[in-house]
């Protein structure tokens, strides 16, 4: 029962970020009824910005990622819808624009074109910053080939942790701490101490590594490691996991995305922008005659788009927190399941690609819990043609036949 | 009279709700020309659609020259010898003119992999043979000279009468013609109108055909349907048609020629 | 010469410059590879570069081209200096036959440094074996890589090697269960996971269960909720480090809270700096520690920081020990003759390098010892080393 | 009583001596053996080992290319799975000649010799490599009958992706007949093929002869194909569905067809990919990055165009050879250079012609006065 | 209002139009014909802003209209209703009509026209929630027509407004084309039914292979010889 509703945690905020990404798939393909394949990338750009401007910017800002408060990342994650919505913009504007009406395959091309050249270009070093003193490395921006490890700017806790008993340490001795109360660890639980050194900011969390048993007052508890700052007297929280424990990283997730789709969903079908939108993907010519700027809004959609993947960049690293390069397997992964999950969903349609989305981790989830982890990837590939052998235009698609 | 070369008796679809057609029965003669007419929507193409494949009826039956096409698959009718041409033209438009006409010869040739990759003698018989009634056609049709144009390149006119040379290359007991005058002007439907009767006379095919043009359908067909909201308002020769009150309110006019 | 099979390959029925049975000896003097005496000598590198697996390639490039800076400053083989020439696999394997087969044909190299893969490293291999021109794997450690032929040697231990040395070191802490999470789209991966498999069964230990994973994959719920259920001891995983620090921190917050216990792909100082906490009290087979206080690796540690700027993880340093123990054997060999040079390099024996004292044995595997490491407070820690049998 | 006589009629007085035609059959696969031979012998002996190589690729991609261009060019559908279909033909034909080289041989190493048992081996192998391929191209065409276009695309494209996975979840690989004899039944099913260690030690056997044979024989293929009447109804295919159909064309089954002929030729290439020296089989091989190298000769080369398909991969080839020595920037100006290619040149080298129809009318002229 | 001098225009390598000049003045309705690939539509898509061409003047009520994307020529309340129709196959019958509005913000009045609109093609009432694209091709024409003159457009520019329909709604179509003009808007309209044209239209212009070959008075170019004989079936 713990596993089940621990996988369909999982499955909801990792449905969140396929969808968030699977919708810049659909508007682009439902406009330009072309597969974007650099779309993908364009996350990987997002995330990467949002690790510059976390890792680098934000201390040069005089704020600690670590210890930064909530509109810092609010505004990391502005900042990397920005830059991405610009890059949606040059990418179209220059790569795909002077090929309006070209055979689509020509399009796939240029769109492999272009995510090679993402994929290949943030892999050329660029040492733009300094090291900032010895032992300090070098960073590398915008990307790089070093993987790097996105600063928690939203705290790794659950939300239904309990807090099972507080007080201030009555020693420290390296990675054993003394408690000024007695306490019972339960089998297979895992507990964390939160101290707080005087003067800091923040409390900072240590796991207990010590086995389950009862601690008396003054016995050594063993924990993970012990800070410098932890002296006796600190204020000190001990915190029982919850079995199915609900991160805080999660709820950000679901929440950002959930908003994010619902204000595209108004811009779509309750303003005029979003009918225009409608009309140049069926008709381009004719939407221009009927006084569409066909032009701005192609290039208005390709900016929402990678704005959403930007905010899925930003999500994504906050939730698994490594940065891998630029070419690396897993964003092209990430961007394929994407992908099939907005063409399950019947792309070109925005309902589609969110429900695309939820319904591609949830069986990419449960599959690798419940049967086997080997195959993963083929549950989600196999959903995909067996959607498609059923209806071959995806769930929510439209199966329109050619009139003869 | 001998056995009709298609015989339709009482075909019918609907989309959704949509009585596209019902109850369509028609019995067209070796040789004859009909034609069939009626309101923009009245179902008309819906009918060639449901004759070649495209859909499939819903009730009633189809038979050409005595064989039950209804459900099976358009080339497989096309093979029965029912062939047409489209409302809005569907040539193969990268392709040259001549290959276009020889692929209408293609359902009556036969094929094997092992022929076509060795080069067996049928095989090169055949091909041959494609060739030379294809531009025997094209010529029929003052085509030949534009037989290596790509067929998207032509004209409007010479397009339509590629789309019939290619119908007639499948040999077909029975043509289709959707609206083959539409787009023409005056006197370009004039040729094509002795065109048609033409056809006839050369091949032995027997003709049904939609046309708007009054002047056209009044002028080669024998006997007219007319079709509003998919049902048969009305049946007979050209100057029954013209006086009939019906045909006159849903489809003519007051002013028709 | 025992003829053991021939030559029809690439070149087809044209006579290969030498078409070694890769098996056979090739005969002393008899590489294609001629030593001018004079000018430099030219050593050639193949790494991904770029593509996936871009980080392990630039890690090992920078190990071996300190390496060769060093060997410049201090005077070169007899005053002449090494040229590297370095091309970029992309981490593919037609890539890597076809630039090796550049580098021993065209570029006419005196060695080959490469590859990190592995299955790339089997690629290379058969070209430079053909060839007649040693090659030198810094980090490969599928046991088949150096069973091509006799012209084909590594720095690094071998899986089974190390697999043993996770097993056995579990089984000391008084581990009996232990769970497998590793990522069965590498090849060093799944081949760690097997040989640790075998060796942990026969020392009587048992398995609760055994996980996958593909390269590329962020999300590990599934599978330590999986393994969660088994409630093992340990958990074995070995992965590269991104993917480790991951798989770390999704454990401690489904309440896994058993050591973790790697192999050498963890190294990195990336590790502790992304997996934070998650990973404290975790262990790993390595070749080096950072804080052993040995000279030549705080020397390496030192001069490697100030060149590039970074910690050097364990692929850079496997790259430098390539490099360096490819020119000590130069020093010692006859001539660069491809012949002369693969013997002065099987003769190698205790050769110092930063990962450890290196022996290269008949199969051309270097027989070097293993140290495990505990992290702690954000370092690795010596605990142990595992000398081979 | 007609004026145009039918086809039949036509045929019979047309019908060509079939000595004649049994002569043209001989020396068709005469030339393209005299042909093998001669790339092998006399410019196999004027390069080196790495144009050779180099050579080596460029006739695998070609066969690619060209291979894929009927289901792509042709018919107008849109695989971007093909190197799912490579991976298989590589893997079958490779697992042929390596376990029957240890059963026979008792060594994985190549026999000498142009014509060997070995070689004969792996010629057999080859094709059967290219059955198993075409198996799956059957398996994979079946949904082309329902989808359109990019959904296609899509299915193929998971296609590839599902033969990746399945491949790393093959056994481990035998390295002798002893060990392979002794294997228990859980060792040998799956296939053991070597998983995500990938398949080694393949018997060396693709050579300047081999490939360029497979090459002959493709482009006849391909170009008899083009040029026939199954080849145009493909064609209509491409342009348009419902009225290749009404015109009596079977398109369920072409479809089905093409997608088994490319996936044959895919399987061939494949397994001259893995007995080449240096190879060692991965199921990354599968994947769609490989899939797009081939669908980028394809349209570089113009859709339908067999010589340009031939011709862009021999550039793709050389050009990625040359630019080794570019390093990191190699991959980004080849992306930037297939942007501006796609942008300038939108159909490819000769659009949907063939070279010569772009050189010169002189050969088309002459069809069409026949 | 509309003052084309000298307009050229090239498919590619292809010239289609070779200096085609003409004049549309406020409240006429003015008749391009001509056969088949005579250069109608490029005239009609190249005032419209859809093709790239030369001219000496294309101007609207003064206005230069080249070099003006298509959106802004019909903020100018230049209309066209295309060849093809160009009706928008997957939006409904409803939603079509709505894009025809799409630059208006005076939602009465375009719930008003909507009516209208629907006087004049009861068959468009019928089919409202339909998707287009499954209209029959003379419904699909009629849907065309509305959703331009939903614009609310000054100039209307009309390609071919009787293709494929039947005698009865060309008849309409004709009348409609006479009412919307009396009600003040200004019309350019092709056709290849030239009887008709002629008869609705104030002027016209005969187009052969890219030039003008004559112009004049509707009327009276009727009578002409050369027109009846090219034209009208040489009755
Ligand atoms: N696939 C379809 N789905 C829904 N409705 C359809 C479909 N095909 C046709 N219809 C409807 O069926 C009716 C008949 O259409 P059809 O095309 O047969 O008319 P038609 O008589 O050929 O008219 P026209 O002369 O204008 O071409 C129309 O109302 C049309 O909207
Ligand atoms: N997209 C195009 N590419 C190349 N040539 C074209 C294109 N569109 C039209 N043409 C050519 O330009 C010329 C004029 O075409 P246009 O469509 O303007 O004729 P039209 O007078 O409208 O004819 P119709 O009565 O058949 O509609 C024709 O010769 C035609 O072949
Ligand atoms: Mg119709
Ligand atoms: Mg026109």
């Amino acid at each position: 029962m713990g596993d089940l509703l621990q996988t369909l945690i999982t499955v909801i905020s990792v449905g969140s970020l396929y969808a968030l990404i699977a919708l810049g798939y659909t508007m682009v393909y439902g406009i330009l009824k072309f597969i974007n394949f650099a779309h993908s990338d364009v996350v990987v750009i997002g995330a990467w910005t949002s690790f510059t401007t976390a890792a680098v910017l934000l201390p040069r800002l005089g704020v600690t990622p670590t210890e930064a408060p909530w509109w810092a990342a609010a505004g990391v994650l502005m900042l990397a819808m920005v830059v991405c919505g610009l890059v949606g913009f040059c990418v179209e504007r220059f790569a795909y624009r002077p090929l309006r009406g070209a055979p689509r395959l020509n399009v796939l091309i240029t769109a492999i074109g272009v995510s090679l050249f993402f994929q290949n270009f943030g892999q050329l070093k660029y040492e733009v910053l300094k090291p900032d003193g010895p032992g300090k490395p070098a960073m590398s921006l915008p990307f790089g080939a070093q993987p790097q490890g996105m600063p928690r700017l939203v705290g790794s806790r659950a939300l239904n942790d309990a807090t099972v008993s507080r007080g201030t340490l009555a020693g420290v001795d390296g990675a054993v701490v003394r408690l000024s109360e007695g306490v019972s660890l339960e089998e297979r639980r895992q507990y964390s101490i939160r101290v707080t050194p005087a003067g800091a900011p923040r409390a900072i969390e240590a796991m207990v590594v010590a086995p389950a048993g009862r601690y008396e007052p003054g016995q050594d508890l063993r924990v993970g490691f012990m800070p410098a700052g932890a002296a006796p007297g600190s204020a000190y929280a001990l915190v029982r996991s919850a079995r199915v424990p609900i991160q805080l990283v999660d709820v950000a997730i679901v929440a950002t995305a959930g908003l994010l789709m619902v204000l595209l969903q108004l811009l779509v079908y309750r303003t005029k922008f979003g009918m225009a939108m409608r009309a140049v993907s069926f008709n381009t010519t004719t939407a221009s005659l009927m006084g569409v700027a066909v032009n701005r809004v192609i290039s208005l959609t390709f900016v929402l788009g990678t704005s959403l993947a930007a905010a899925a960049g930003f999500l994504y690293s906050l939730k698994y927190v490594t940065l891998q390069q630029t070419a690396h397997q897993g964003w092209v992964l990430l961007g394929l399941k994407a992908f099939v999950a907005a063409v399950v969903g019947g792309i070109g349609n925005i309902q589609g690609a969110v429900l695309g989305g939820f319904l591609i981790a949830f069986v990419e989830q449960f599959g690798a819990r419940y049967i086997s982890s080997d195959l993963r990837d083929v549950y989600v590939f196999g959903v995909l043609i067996l959607v498609l052998l059923l209806r071959p235009t995806g769930i929510l698609g439209s199966t329109v036949r050619e009139k003869v | 009279m001998s056995r009709p070369i298609l015989d339709i008796e009482k075909i019918a679809i609907a989309f959704g709700g949509l009585k596209a057609v019902q109850d369509f029965t028609l019995r067209l003669p070796t040789g004859g020309l009909y034609g069939l007419i009626g309101p923009n929507g009245a179902g008309k193409t819906t009918v060639f659609n449901l004759l070649t494949g495209v859909y499939t009826p819903q009730a009633g039956t189809i038979a050409v020259d005595g064989t039950r096409v209804e459900g099976t698959r358009p080339h497989e009718i096309a093979a029965q010898g029912l062939s047409r041409t489209f409302q809005n033209i569907r040539l193969f438009g990268l392709l040259s003119v001549v290959d276009n006409v020889m692929l209408g010869c293609h359902v009556r040739g036969r094929h094997g992999l092992a022929g076509t990759i060795l080069h067996s003698p049928r095989h090169v018989a055949q091909e041959r043979a494609m060739r030379r009634r294809a531009m025997e056609l094209l010529s029929l049709f003052d085509l030949a000279s534009a037989a290596g144009e790509q067929a998207k390149n032509l004209s409007y006119g010479d397009q339509r009468r590629v789309e019939i040379c290619r119908a007639l290359a499948t040999e077909p007991k029975v043509l289709l013609l959707d609206e083959p005058a539409a787009g023409m002007n005056p006197q370009e439907k004039k040729e094509l109108q002795a065109l048609i009767r033409s056809l006839r006379d050369r091949f032995g095919v027997s003709i049904l055909l939609i046309e708007h043009d009054m002047g056209v359908v009044m002028d080669i067909c024998e006997r007219i349907t007319v079709l509003d909201y998919g049902e048969t308002i009305a049946e007979g020769t050209p100057t029954e048609i013209q006086r009939n009150p019906k045909v006159i309110e849903a489809y003519l006019g007051t002013e028709a020629a | 010469e025992k003829k053991e099979g021939g030559g029809a390959s690439a070149g087809g029925e044209r006579p290969a410059p030498k078409a070694a049975a890769p098996r056979g000896q090739t005969p002393v003097g008899e590489g294609n590879t001629y030593d001018t005496g004079s000018g430099p000598i030219k050593v050639g590198h193949f790494g991904s570069l770029t593509g996936p697996q871009a980080t392990f390639g630039q890690s090992t490039s920078q190990g071996l081209r300190l390496a060769i800076e060093e060997f410049n400053a201090a005077g070169g083989l007899n005053g002449r200096q090494v040229a590297l020439v370095e091309y970029d696999t992309k981490g593919d394997a037609r890539e890597a036959g076809l630039v090796v087969t550049r580098l021993v044909n065209s570029d006419k190299v005196s060695a080959v440094l490469g590859e990190v893969a592995s299955s790339l490293s089997l690629a290379g291999a058969p070209v430079a074996q053909q060839a007649g021109v040693p090659m030198v794997s810094p980090s490969s450690t599928n046991p088949r890589v150096t069973e091509v032929g006799d012209m084909i040697f590594r720095v690094c231990f071998i899986d089974p090697f190390q697999g043993q040395v996770c097993a056995t070191f579990a089984k000391e802490r008084g581990i009996s269960t232990v769970a497998i999470l590793y990522d069965q789209s590498q090849a060093y991966s799944a081949g760690l996971a097997t040989e640790f498999e075998r060796a942990f069964v026969k020392l009587g230990g048992t398995i609760s269960g055994k996980q996958t994973y593909n390269e590329g994959d962020q999300d590990f719920t599934a599978q330590l909720t999986a393994i969660r259920s088994g409630n093992p001891g340990m958990i074995f995983i070995p992965g590269y480090y991104t993917d480790v620090a991951n798989i770390a921190i999704q454990a401690r917050k489904l309440g896994v809270t058993v050591p973790l216990l790697g192999g050498d792909g963890w190294d990195s100082s990336k590790l502790a700096e992304i997996g934070g906490t998650a990973v404290e009290g975790s262990f790993y087979s390595n070749h080096y520690t950072v804080d052993d206080p040995s000279p030549v690796i705080q020397d390496f540690i030192r001069k490697y920081r100030a060149k590039f700027g970074q910690v050097p993880d364990g692929l850079a340093a496997l790259g430098y020990d390539a490099a360096r123990l490819l020119f000590e054997a130069m020093a010692r060999a006859r001539s660069l003759h491809g012949g002369h040079l693969r013997d002065a390099i099987a003769a190698t024996r205790e050769f110092h390098g930063v990962t450890g004292t290196i022996s290269i044995n008949d199969k051309r595997d270097a027989v070097k010892p293993a140290v495990i490491v505990e992290m702690k407070g954000g370092q690795p820690r010596y605990v142990a080393t595992v000398n081979p049998e | 009583m007609s004026p145009v006589s039918k086809l039949d009629e036509q045929a019979a007085l047309v019908m060509p001596d079939r000595g004649r035609a049994a002569l043209n059959a001989l020396v068709t696969g005469l030339a393209c053996i005299a042909a093998a031979l001669l790339v092998h012998f006399v410019v196999g002996s004027m390069v080196g080992p790495f144009v050779t190589r180099i050579m080596l690729d460029a006739g695998v991609m070609i066969i690619l290319a060209v291979s894929l261009n009927i289901v792509n060019g042709f018919t107008g559908q849109f695989s971007i799975g093909h190197a799912g279909f490579m991976a298989v033909g590589a893997y079958v034909a490779a697992g042929i000649t390596y376990y029957s080289s240890l059963a026979l041989f008792g060594s994985y190493q190549a026999q000498t010799g142009l014509i060997s048992v070995g070689s004969l081996i792996f010629a057999a192998s080859a094709l059967v490599g290219g059955l198993a391929a075409a198996g799956a191209g059957w398996v994979v065409g079946l949904p082309s009958l329902r989808l359109r276009g990019d959904y296609l695309a899509i299915v193929t494209l998971g296609f590839g992706e599902i033969v990746r996975v399945l491949l790393q979840q093959s056994n481990p690989q035998l390295f002798s007949w002893d060990e392979t004899r002794a294997a228990s039944l859980k060792e040998l099913v799956p296939p053991p093929l070597g998983g995500a260690q990938g398949f080694q030690s393949i018997p060396t056997y693709t050579s300047l002869f081999w490939v360029a044979l497979f090459v002959a024989i493709t482009l006849v293929f391909c170009f008899r194909l083009k040029r026939s009447s199954e080849g145009r109804a493909m064609l209509s295919i491409r342009e348009d569905e419902i009225a290749a159909q009404a015109m009596g064309v079977n398109i369920t089954n072409l479809k089905v067809r093409a997608f088994m002929f490319a996936s044959f030729f895919a399987g061939v290439g494949g397994a001259l990919y893995a007995h080449q020296l240096g190879t060692a089989l991965r199921p990354t091989d599968a994947g769609f990055a490989r899939s797009f190298e081939i669908l980028i000769a394809v349209v570089l080369g113009g859709l339908g165009s067999i010589s340009g398909a031939a011709l862009a991969a021999v550039l793709l080839t050389v050009a990625s050879a040359l630019m080794i020595e570019l390093g990191p920037w190699r991959m980004v100006l080849y992306a930037l250079a297939l942007i501006l290619i796609m942008i300038f040149r939108p159909g490819g080298l000769f659009g949907v012609k063939e070279a010569w129809e772009v050189f010169g009318g002189l050969w088309r002229r002459k069809a069409v006065a026949r | 209002m509309l003052d084309v001098s000298n307009l050229k225009v090239s498919y590619g390598a292809v010239q289609a139009l070779h200096g085609v000049s003409l004049r549309v003045e406020k409240g006429q309705i003015v008749t391009l014909i001509g056969s088949n690939g005579a250069g109608k539509t490029t005239t009609l898509r190249a005032i419209s802003g859809l093709l790239k061409c030369s001219a000496d003047r294309v101007a609207f009520e003064g206005r230069e209209l080249r070099g003006m994307p298509p959106h802004e020529i019909v903020r100018l309340g230049v209309a066209q209703a295309p060849e093809g129709r160009g009706i928008f196959a997957n939006l409904s019958v409803n939603e079509n009509l709505e894009m025809g509005a799409f630059i208006r913000n005076d939602v009465d009045r375009v719930r008003q026209d909507k009516k209208e609109v629907f006087e004049l093609f009861p068959r468009l009432k019928e089919r409202l929630a339909q998707n287009a694209g499954t209209l029959s091709g003379g419904e699909q024409q009629m849907l065309a027509i509305a959703r331009a003159l939903l614009t609310r457009p000054r100039l209307l520019l009309l390609d071919e407004p009787s293709l494929g329909l039947a005698p009865q709604i060309v008849q309409t179509i004709f009348k409609v084309i006479r009412e919307i003009n009396q009600a003040g808007t200004t019309i350019l309209l092709v056709e290849q039914n030239a009887h008709m044209a002629l008869k609705v239209a104030h002027r016209a212009y005969v187009l052969e292979v890219g030039r003008v070959a004559m112009e004049g008075d509707a009327k009276e170019l009727a009578k002409s010889d050369q027109v009846r004989k090219a034209y009208l079936g040489g009755h």
